[in-house]
C-alpha cells in the first residue's frame, strides 16, 4: 500500500507530500522525502520495553509500564523543582498534557527552543515578527536572505519547496526570479548556492545589522569603513539589493540565536526587516528545527500565555529566560528531578549542564535510545509520532497540519503515558493534601 | 526603629521566592508574625520561620523605620525587598535574582554579589552591590517598555551583560567592567561605567552613558560630536543611536 | 434528568418581548421548558435582574493572531494571574488572556457564547485547536474571504456559481459560520506592501475592485441562505476621512434582499471607520452621518468597537493598517501573511484619555450606539482586544445607561475631543431592556443563532442564563452606575446549558461548549469549475497539499452543524 | 603545536539522519569530528582522519579531523551533539541560551582516542 500526502516528522519544513509504501505493516519505501526524513520514517532500533535502574552507572532492568509510570509519578509528585523538558518531536495533543502535568507537579516546562530559537522569542518580545506563510514567500520573494542558517544541511528540501528553486505565482521563473544572499561566518553549502555571500566575523552580526539599518535609513554616513569584517561598500550594495526588492524575505537560524548578543541579534534583524517595509514588502522567519517545535510554542502560549520556559511552581505561570530555562536551572543546580520527553537534552545541552542532571533522578520518555537515556533512571518507550501516531504539528511558519499514521505498533503514545502519570500524580497529591 | 535579623538555617539549593522579605511587610510585626509569612521553596510553601532564625528588636509602624539584616549568604533567595517603599535591607552576603525589583524607596545594601535583575523596574530608592552583579542590572521584565525609572544602583564590582536595558530614568554606576550592550534601548537615565564595556547604547533614544574605561565594538551607528568634558574629564561625545533617531549621549574616553 | 427552577426573576428577554416581567424560568436537560417538577433545583432570584446568557458576535478569542499577541507580549501575560485550583486552570493575561481565562472571564460576566471574528482558512486548524480549549462558552468563527485568490478570480470571471461553491468549500474547510470580509482586496495588495485606496481601486494583478468583492460575496451569501449576513470590516479603516468609504460600502448592499429574518449586511467595529477630517490634525467624529444612515435604513447592522482607555492589543486581518499603526507608534509589529488568502497584523497599543485622537475614538463608539435609534442595529463590542479587552463590557454598559457615568469619564479626556464630537450633548440613557438587546439578543439575531437557542429564554432555548445581583426596580442605573458595573462584572449566577458555571463571579463548573459551523450544498456545475481551479491553485501555488488542508473532524469535537442550500 | 581558533557547532544532514540512532557508529561518524580548512590543518600539521584535541575554558574533546575549505582561517566546526557539548560554554548570558557558537578554543594534534557517545556520557554521571 502506498500512503500519499504523508507529513514528514523531522524538521520544521513539515513537508506534506511524501509517499510512503507500507507492506505488512512495515515501511519499505519513502518517496519525495529528503535523506533525513526518509531515514526517520524508515526507523531505527527501538527501546523494546520500559526500563529502570537506581544507580545511573548500573545496568537497566526491564519493568512493566505500570511500574515505570508509577515510579515516575512518585518522583515528580515528591519533587520541589522538577524540570519537564523536550516536547518538540511530539504532537500538540501530548504537549497540552505536558502543560497540565507541569501544573499538577508545580514544575517548569521548557522545550528544545531553549537551546535553539528561544532567543528568537525574546526578540519577538522586543520587536514583534513581520512574517507570513512559506507559500507567500514562494509565490512572491525576489530577494531571499539566509542569515546564520544552512538549509542545505539542516532543512534539505527548504530551498526546493519554499524558498529558492520553487516557482511561484509572481516568482514564476523559480531560481531565476530571485536573488539569494547568504550571511554567515563560514562559506556553507548554502552560501555556495547564493548570488552573494557576506562573511561576518563570529559574534559581530549585531553590528552588521545595525550598519545595514543605518544604510537603509540613509544615515550610512556614520558607518565606518568596515563593520564586523564586512567592507562598507559591500554592505551598501547588499542594502540596495534588499531595498530594491519587491518582496524580500530573511530566513535566519542559530547563527544568530546562539552567537554573541543572542536575542538582540533577532531584535535587530526584525527591526531591519520592519524598516525595509518602507520600501518594498519584507518578512522574516526563523528556520525552526524539530518538526513540531513551533507547535510547542503555540500550545504553551495559548495554555499559559508564555511561549516556553514556564515555571508553574506558584500555581500560575512565570516566564523568564535567564531564570527559567533548562540550562539556567541546571547550572544553578536547582533541579531535583528531570523529565525528558520528545527531545534529547543529553545530546544537546552543554556537558556541564548534563553533569548536573546526572545528580538527580531522570525520567526519559523516548522511542529511541538517546544520550538522555544514558543519564536516566527510568526509561519509557512510546510511539513515534507522525509514523505510528496521528496528531497535530505546526510548520515553522505556524501552519498546522495533521500528521498521519503509517503503521501500527503496540507501544503506548506519549499522551497515554502522560495521562497515566497525571492520574497517578493526582492520586499521590490528593492523598497527601 | 525596628531591626529584624534573619539568619538562613541552611544553604538553600532550590531557590526561595522571598518577596515577603521587605520593610513594608515586616513593619510592626513580631518575630512570630514574620516567621509565619510564607515563602515558596520551589513549589513548596514554607513559613519564613522554617527557613530563617528570626530576631526582632524594637518596633516600628512604618517601613521607613525598619531595618532588615540578613546575616549569611542567600544566593538562592530571590525577590528580597520587592516593591519596598522605605527602610533598609542589609544583606551580608550574596543574593539571588530580582533583589529590589519594583523598589520605590529605601536602601538595599548587598555585601556580596547580586544575581541577575537587581533593581528590576525600580522607581526609587538605592541599591548598593559591593561585589559583582550578574545580568540585567536595573532592566525591565520581558516586553515591558521601561526598566528602571528612578533611584540609583551602584555596583562596586563588575556587572554582566545588558545593564540598564530599557532604562527610562534613574542612575546606574558600575565601578568595574560591564558585559555587552549596556543601555540597550534606553529612553532616559544615566549609566556610568568606570571600567570597560562592549557595544554600549544600541537603540538609545534618550539618556546618557559614560564609559571611563575602554569601549570594544562601538556600534557603527553613532554620530561623533567632538570632545566634551564631563566633571572635568575629557571624553569623545557621540550622539545616537541614529537608526532610531536617538538623542542619547554616549561619552567614551 | 437535571431540572432547575429560577424563581422571582426580573426577566429581560427582548427576542420574546419580555421587558422586566417578574417570572419563573424552568429548565430541563439544558433547555428552557414551560414548567419544572417538584424535584428541580430551585434558585430564588429574589427579584434580581435576569438576562439570557451574553453573546459576543465579534471578538478575537482564538487563532494565530491571538497567539502571536500572547507570544509578543509576555508583559501582558503577567497580568491577571490567578493560580490553578482543583477546578480551574491558571488564568493569565489582560488583553490576550490564555484559553482558560478567555472562557472563565466570559462566564464570570454572564456571557455564554462568543464568536471569533477572523479565521484564515489555511490556519483554521489552529483557530479550532484554541476554540476547543476555551472552557464553558459556545463558539463559532467567521471565515476570511475578502482577499482570497479563488474569490477574486471567480468574481473577475463573473462566475457566481463557482464563487458560491468556493465559499461553501471554504466554510467547510475552516468549519466556519459566516463570511468575513476584511479590507476587501487590501490583503492581497499588502502582499507587495501596498493597499487599496477605496471601493473602486482595483486589486493589483487581480483586476477586481473592493466594491465587486463586497457585492458578489453579499449576493452569494444570500443565495446560500447562510444564517449570518456578510460581516464587513471596511476599507480605509483607521484613516481620518474614512466615513465616506464606510457610507459608500453600506450602499453597495442596500438593494440586496436578506434570505432570512436578519440584516443583509453587518459592518463591524464601525468606530474605527467613522472618522472625518483629512489628517490626524483635523480628525473628527462622523458618527452622526453613520447613525443617520442607520436611522434611514434597516437592511444593515453594525457593532461599536468601543474604545476603552488603557492597554489594548490590536489585531486584525487588515495588514496594512497595522503596519501604519506600528510605524506611527514606534510599537512592536507582527505581520502574518497567509498565502493566497489574506494577511494579518498585531501591534500593542495604549489608549490615553489625554490623546484627543483616542478621545474622539472613545466618543464615536458611544455616539454610534446612542445616536442610532433602533437598539437592535448597533451591537455592543470592543472588538476585543482592539478597542480594549472584553472584560470591560460592564463599564461600557454603564456608559450607555448613564450620562453621569459618561461625564465622569469625559472629565479625564482631552478637551479638544469635545470640539470634534457630539458625545457631551447626548442625553440618551439606555435601559435594562436596551442593554439586553445590545449584549445578547441582537448579537444572536445578527449572527443567526436564535434558532440554535441562543440569546433568548423562550421555551426550547438553551438554558444559558445570567442572574445579576441587582434589582432593576430598585436601582437607578443612571446614578448607581458603580453598583451596576460591579453586578455586571461578577454575575450572581451564570447558567450554561442548565448548569451553574459561575457563582458570584467565581467559576463553579467547567463544561466544554460547542462550536457552530455551516455546511452549504452547492449542486451545480459551478462546483466542478471551482474544483478545477482549486486543484490548480494547490498544485502550483499553495505550500501544502490539498489533501492535508481541510480542518478534520478531530478538531471540532462538539460541533453544531447547520445545513443550507445554494439556490 | 597548537592553534587558537573560534569554535562553532551546527547541524549537518548526517547528524540529522542519526538523531534517533545515537548509539551507532554512524552517529559517531556523523557528529564526532572537527572541521577546519587545510591551511589551519597545515599550521598544526594534522591530516584528515588524524585526531585533534579541542579545548575551551569549559572542557576538551578529542575527535578526528575533516577538512572544509569553506571555513575561514581560525574557525573550527563540530556538529551539534555530545562531542561539541564537551567544549561549549554552558553559561546562558541571562537569556537561557548557552554559547554553542563563537567560543575561543585551542586545537592541537592528539594521540588520544576519540570517545563514543556512551563513553562521553559516562563521564558526566
Amino acid at each position: 500500500m502506498i500512503i500519499k500526502d504523508v507529513l514528514c516528522p523531522f524538521c520544521g519544513c513539515l513537508c506534506d507530500d511524501l509517499a510512503v509504501e507500507v507492506v505488512d505493516n512495515k515501511v519499505v519505501d519513502v518517496k519525495h522525502a529528503c535523506k533525513i526524513g526518509a531515514s526517520k520514517i524508515r526507523g531505527h532500533d527501538r527501546i523494546k520495553a520500559p526500563m529502570m535502574r537506581d544507580d545511573k552507572k548500573g545496568e537497566f532492568r526491564e519493568v512493566s509500564y505500570d511500574e515505570a509510570i508509577n515510579e515516575s509519578a512518585k518522583i515528580l509528585a515528591n519533587s520541589k523543582r522538577p524540570l519537564l523538558y523536550g516536547w518538540a518531536s511530539g504532537v500538540c495533543e501530548m504537549m497540552k498534557k505536558g502543560v497540565l502535568l507541569t501544573e499538577e507537579v508545580g514544575g517548569i516546562i521548557d522545550n528544545t527552543a531553549s537551546v535553539c530559537h528561544g532567543p528568537s522569542a525574546l526578540g519577538v518580545h522586543e520587536k514583534g515578527l513581520p512574517t507570513g506563510t512559506l507559500g507567500q514567500f514562494a509565490n512572491r520573494a525576489d530577494v531571499v536572505v539566509f542569515w546564520g542558517c544552512n538549509p542545505v544541511q539542516a532543512h534539505p528540501r527548504h530551498m526546493g519547496r519554499y524558498s529558492v528553486f520553487t516557482k511561484g505565482f509572481f516568482a514564476n521563473k523559480g531560481r531565476r526570479s530571485r536573488k539569494v544572499v547568504v550571511f554567515d561566518v563560514r562559506k556553507t553549502d548554502t552560501a555556495n548556492l547564493a548570488d552573494e555571500y557576506v562573511q561576518v566575523n563570529p559574534g559581530e552580526d549585531y553590528m552588521v545589522l545595525s550598519a545595514l539599518r543605518a544604510i537603509v535609513a540613509e544615515k550610512g554616513d556614520v558607518v565606518p569603513e568596515t563593520v564586523g569584517g564586512v567592507p562598507k561598500e559591500k554592505l551598501v550594495e547588499v542594502a540596495e539589493t534588499m531595498k530594491g526588492a519587491q518582496f524580500g524575505i530573511v530566513y535566519f537560524g542559530m547563527g544568530l540565536t546562539q552567537s554573541r548578543g543572542k536575542y538582540k541579534n533577532i531584535d535587530n534583524a526584525v527591526s531591519l526587516v520592519t524598516e525595509l517595509n518602507a520600501h518594498g514588502k519584507h518578512s522574516i522567519i526563523p528556520m525552526r528545527g524539530h518538526y513540531n517545535v513551533t507547535g510547542f510554542g503555540q500550545v504553551c502560549a495559548w495554555e499559559t500565555g508564555f511561549v516556553n520556559a514556564v515555571d508553574m511552581s506558584r500555581g500560575y505561570p512565570y516566564y523568564n529566560p535567564g531564570e527559567t530555562c533548562s540550562n539556567d536551572l541546571l547550572m544553578r543546580e536547582e533541579i531535583d528531578a528531570a523529565f525528558i520527553i520528545a527531545g534529547d537534552a543529553g545530546a544537546h545541552f552543554p556537558a556541564q549542564s548534563i553533569a548536573r542532571m546526572g545528580k538527580v533522578p531522570v525520567i526519559n520518555i523516548d522511542p529511541f535510545h538517546s544520550a538522555s537515556t544514558e543519564m536516566a533512571n527510568i526509561v519509557i518507550p512510546t510511539k513515534v509520532s507522525g509514523v505510528e501516531l496521528e496528531g497535530t504539528a505546526y510548520r515553522m511558519d505556524g501552519v498546522s497540519l495533521r500528521m498521519r499514521k503509517l503503521v501500527d505498533v503496540d507501544f503506548p503514545s506519549d499522551e497515554e503515558v502522560l495521562d497515566k502519570i497525571i492520574a497517578k500524580v493526582q492520586e499521590i497529591k490528593g492523598a497527601s493534601s | 526603629m525596628q531591626t529584624v535579623t534573619l539568619v538562613p538555617k541552611e544553604q538553600f539549593k532550590i531557590s526561595v521566592e522571598g518577596e515577603k522579605i521587605s520593610p513594608d511587610n515586616f513593619a510592626g510585626k513580631s518575630a512570630d508574625e514574620i516567621g509565619a509569612l510564607v515563602a515558596y521553596e520551589g513549589n513548596t510553601p514554607r513559613p519564613l520561620s522554617e527557613l530563617f532564625d528570626i530576631k526582632v528588636d524594637g518596633r516600628a509602624d512604618a517601613a521607613d523605620d525598619v531595618k532588615i539584616e540578613i546575616n549569611g549568604k542567600v544566593p538562592r533567595v530571590k525577590r528580597i525587598g520587592e516593591g519596598m517603599t522605605g527602610g533598609r535591607i542589609m544583606i551580608n552576603g550574596d543574593v539571588d535574582m530580582r533583589c529590589g525589583a519594583k523598589m520605590k524607596g529605601g536602601i538595599i545594601t548587598i555585601k556580596g554579589n547580586a544575581d541577575s535583575w537587581v533593581g528590576q523596574e525600580m522607581t526609587g530608592g538605592e541599591i548598593n552591590v559591593q561585589g559583582n552583579a550578574a545580568f540585567y542590572v536595573g532592566a525591565g521584565y520581558r516586553g515591558e517598555p521601561c526598566g528602571m525609572r528612578g533611584g540609583k544602583i551602584t555596583v562596586f564590582g563588575n556587572a554582566n551583560d545588558f545593564v540598564g536595558e530599557h532604562m527610562c530614568g534613574g542612575e546606574i554606576v558600575i565601578k568595574g567592567n560591564s558585559g555587552i550592550m549596556p543601555g540597550l534601548s534606553n529612553k532616559g537615565g544615566k549609566i556610568v561605567i568606570e571600567g570597560n564595556t562592549t557595544m554600549p547604547g544600541s537603540e538609545m533614544i534618550k539618556g546618557t552613558i559614560i564609559v571611563k574605561g575602554t569601549v570594544e565594538n562601538l556600534i557603527p551607528v553613532y554620530q561623533r560630536e567632538g570632545i566634551e568634558a564631563v566633571d572635568g574629564v575629557e571624553f569623545t561625545k557621540y550622539v545616537g543611536d541614529v537608526v532610531v533617531g536617538g538623542k542619547g549621549e554616549l561619552f567614551v574616553k | 434528568m437535571s431540572e432547575m427552577l429560577i424563581k422571582n426573576a426580573t426577566v429581560y428577554d427582548p427576542i420574546n418581548g419580555v421587558n422586566g416581567d417578574l417570572m419563573d424560568i424552568a429548565v430541563k436537560d439544558g433547555k428552557i421548558v414551560d414548567s419544572a417538577s417538584g424535584s428541580a433545583q430551585v434558585i430564588d432570584a429574589g427579584g434580581r435582574l435576569v438576562y439570557p446568557g451574553g453573546v459576543d458576535a465579534h471578538s478575537h478569542i482564538a487563532g494565530s493572531k491571538v497567539n502571536i499577541g500572547r507570544i509578543m507580549r509576555p508583559e501582558d501575560s503577567r497580568l491577571g494571574l490567578k493560580a490553578r485550583t482543583k477546578l480551574t486552570r491558571a488564568y493569565t493575561g489582560y488583553t490576550v488572556p490564555n484559553v482558560y481565562a478567555m472562557g472563565y472571564r466570559y462566564a464570570e460576566m454572564g456571557y455564554t457564547t462568543a464568536f471569533e471574528a477572523a479565521i484564515p482558512i489555511l490556519k483554521a486548524r489552529h483557530t479550532h485547536e484554541e476554540l476547543e480549549e476555551i472552557p464553558i462558552i459556545d463558539k463559532g468563527g467567521l471565515t476570511l474571504f475578502g482577499s482570497n485568490w479563488m474569490v477574486m478570480d471567480a468574481i473577475r470571471e463573473n462566475d457566481q456559481d463557482r464563487l458560491a461553491a468556493y465559499v461553501a468549500w471554504g466554510l467547510l474547510a475552516s468549519r466556519g459560520w459566516g463570511v468575513k470580509i476584511v479590507n476587501p482586496g487590501g490583503g492581497e495588495a499588502w502582499g507587495f506592501g501596498k493597499n487599496v485606496s477605496g471601493l473602486d481601486d482595483p486589486v493589483p494583478n487581480f483586476e477586481v475592485t473592493p466594491r465587486q468583492i463586497i457585492r458578489n460575496l453579499a449576493e452569494v451569501n444570500e443565495k446560500m441562505n447562510l444564517p449570518h449576513s456578510i460581516h464587513l470590516h471596511c476599507n480605509n479603516l483607521g484613516k481620518p476621512g474614512n466615513y465616506e468609504t464606510t457610507l459608500a460600502s453600506f450602499d453597495i448592499c442596500k438593494d440586496i434582499k436578506a434570505s432570512r429574518d436578519r440584516q443583509s449586511l453587518h459592518v463591524t467595529h464601525v468606530q474605527f471607520n467613522s472618522w472625518g477630517g483629512n489628517h490626524w490634525g483635523d480628525m473628527e467624529s462622523k458618527s452622526d452621518a453613520i447613525a443617520d444612515y442607520l436611522n434611514k435604513n434597516d437592511f444593515l447592522t453594525i457593532d461599536m468597537g468601543q474604545l476603552v482607555f488603557g492597554s489594548a492589543t490590536t489585531m486584525t486581518a487588515d495588514g496594512p493598517v497595522q503596519y501604519a499603526n506600528a510605524r506611527l507608534l514606534k510599537a512592536r509589529w507582527s505581520n502574518g501573511d497567509v498565502e493566497l488568502e489574506d494577511t494579518s497584523g498585531v501591534t500593542p497599543l495604549e489608549y490615553h484619555p489625554q490623546s484627543y485622537i483616542h478621545g474622539i475614538m472613545w466618543a464615536i463608539g458611544l455616539e454610534l450606539a446612542l445616536l442610532t435609534k433602533d437598539p437592535w442595529q448597533v451591537l455592543m463590542t470592543t472588538d476585543h482586544p482592539n478597542g480594549g479587552p472584553y472584560v470591560n463590557y460592564p463599564m461600557v454598559m454603564t456608559m450607555l445607561m448613564s450620562k453621569k457615568r459618561r461625564e465622569k469619564e469625559m472629565a479625564k479626556i482631552a478637551e479638544k475631543t469635545f470640539e470634534r464630537t457630539s458625545i457631551a450633548g447626548i442625553d440618551r440613557e439606555l435601559d435594562w431592556y436596551d442593554i439586553a438587546i445590545k449584549t445578547r439578543a441582537a448579537h444572536a439575531k445578527v449572527l443567526g443563532i436564535i434558532e440554535q437557542g441562543k440569546g433568548h429564554l423562550g421555551v426550547g432555548a438553551d438554558a444559558d442564563i445570567a442572574i445579576y445581583d441587582i434589582k432593576p426596580d430598585e436601582t437607578d442605573a443612571t446614578v448607581e452606575f458603580d453598583k451596576v458595573e460591579a453586578a455586571f462584572r461578577r454575575s450572581a449566577y451564570t447558567i450554561k446549558g442548565g448548569e451553574v458555571v459561575a457563582r458570584d463571579g467565581e467559576i463553579t463548573a467547567t463544561p466544554m461548549g460547542r462550536t457552530f459551523w455551516v455546511r452549504t450544498k452547492v449542486d451545480n456545475d459551478g462546483y466542478g469549475r471551482m474544483m478545477d481551479d482549486l486543484k490548480l491553485k494547490f498544485k502550483n501555488y499553495y505550500s501544502v497539499n490539498m489533501a492535508n488542508y481541510m480542518v478534520q473532524d478531530e478538531y471540532v469535537e462538539r460541533p453544531v452543524v447547520v445545513d443550507t442550500e445554494y439556490k | 603545536m597548537e592553534l587558537k581558533v573560534t569554535f562553532i557547532s551546527g547541524r549537518t544532514v548526517d547528524q540529522g539522519c542519526n538523531l534517533e540512532n545515537k548509539t551507532s557508529k554512524a552517529y559517531f561518524e556523523a557528529a564526532g569530528y572537527c572541521e577546519m580548512n587545510s591551511a589551519d590543518a597545515g599550521r598544526i600539521s594534522v591530516e584528515p582522519g588524524n585526531n585533534v584535541k579541542v579545548a575551551t575554558d569549559f572542557g576538551s574533546v578529542v575527535v578526528p579531523l575533516k577538512i572544509c575549505e569553506g571555513n575561514p582561517d581560525g574557525l573550527i566546526f563540530i556538529p551539534m551533539g555530545p562531542w561539541a557539548n564537551a567544549v561549549v560554554d554552558p553559561n546562558t548570558s541571562g537569556c537561557g541560551m548557552p554559547g554553542f557558537k563563537g567560543i575561543p578554543a585551542v586545537v592541537e594534534p592528539s594521540s588520544e582516542e576519540a570517545l563514543t557517545m556512551k563513553q562521553l556520557m559516562a563521564r558526566l554521571k
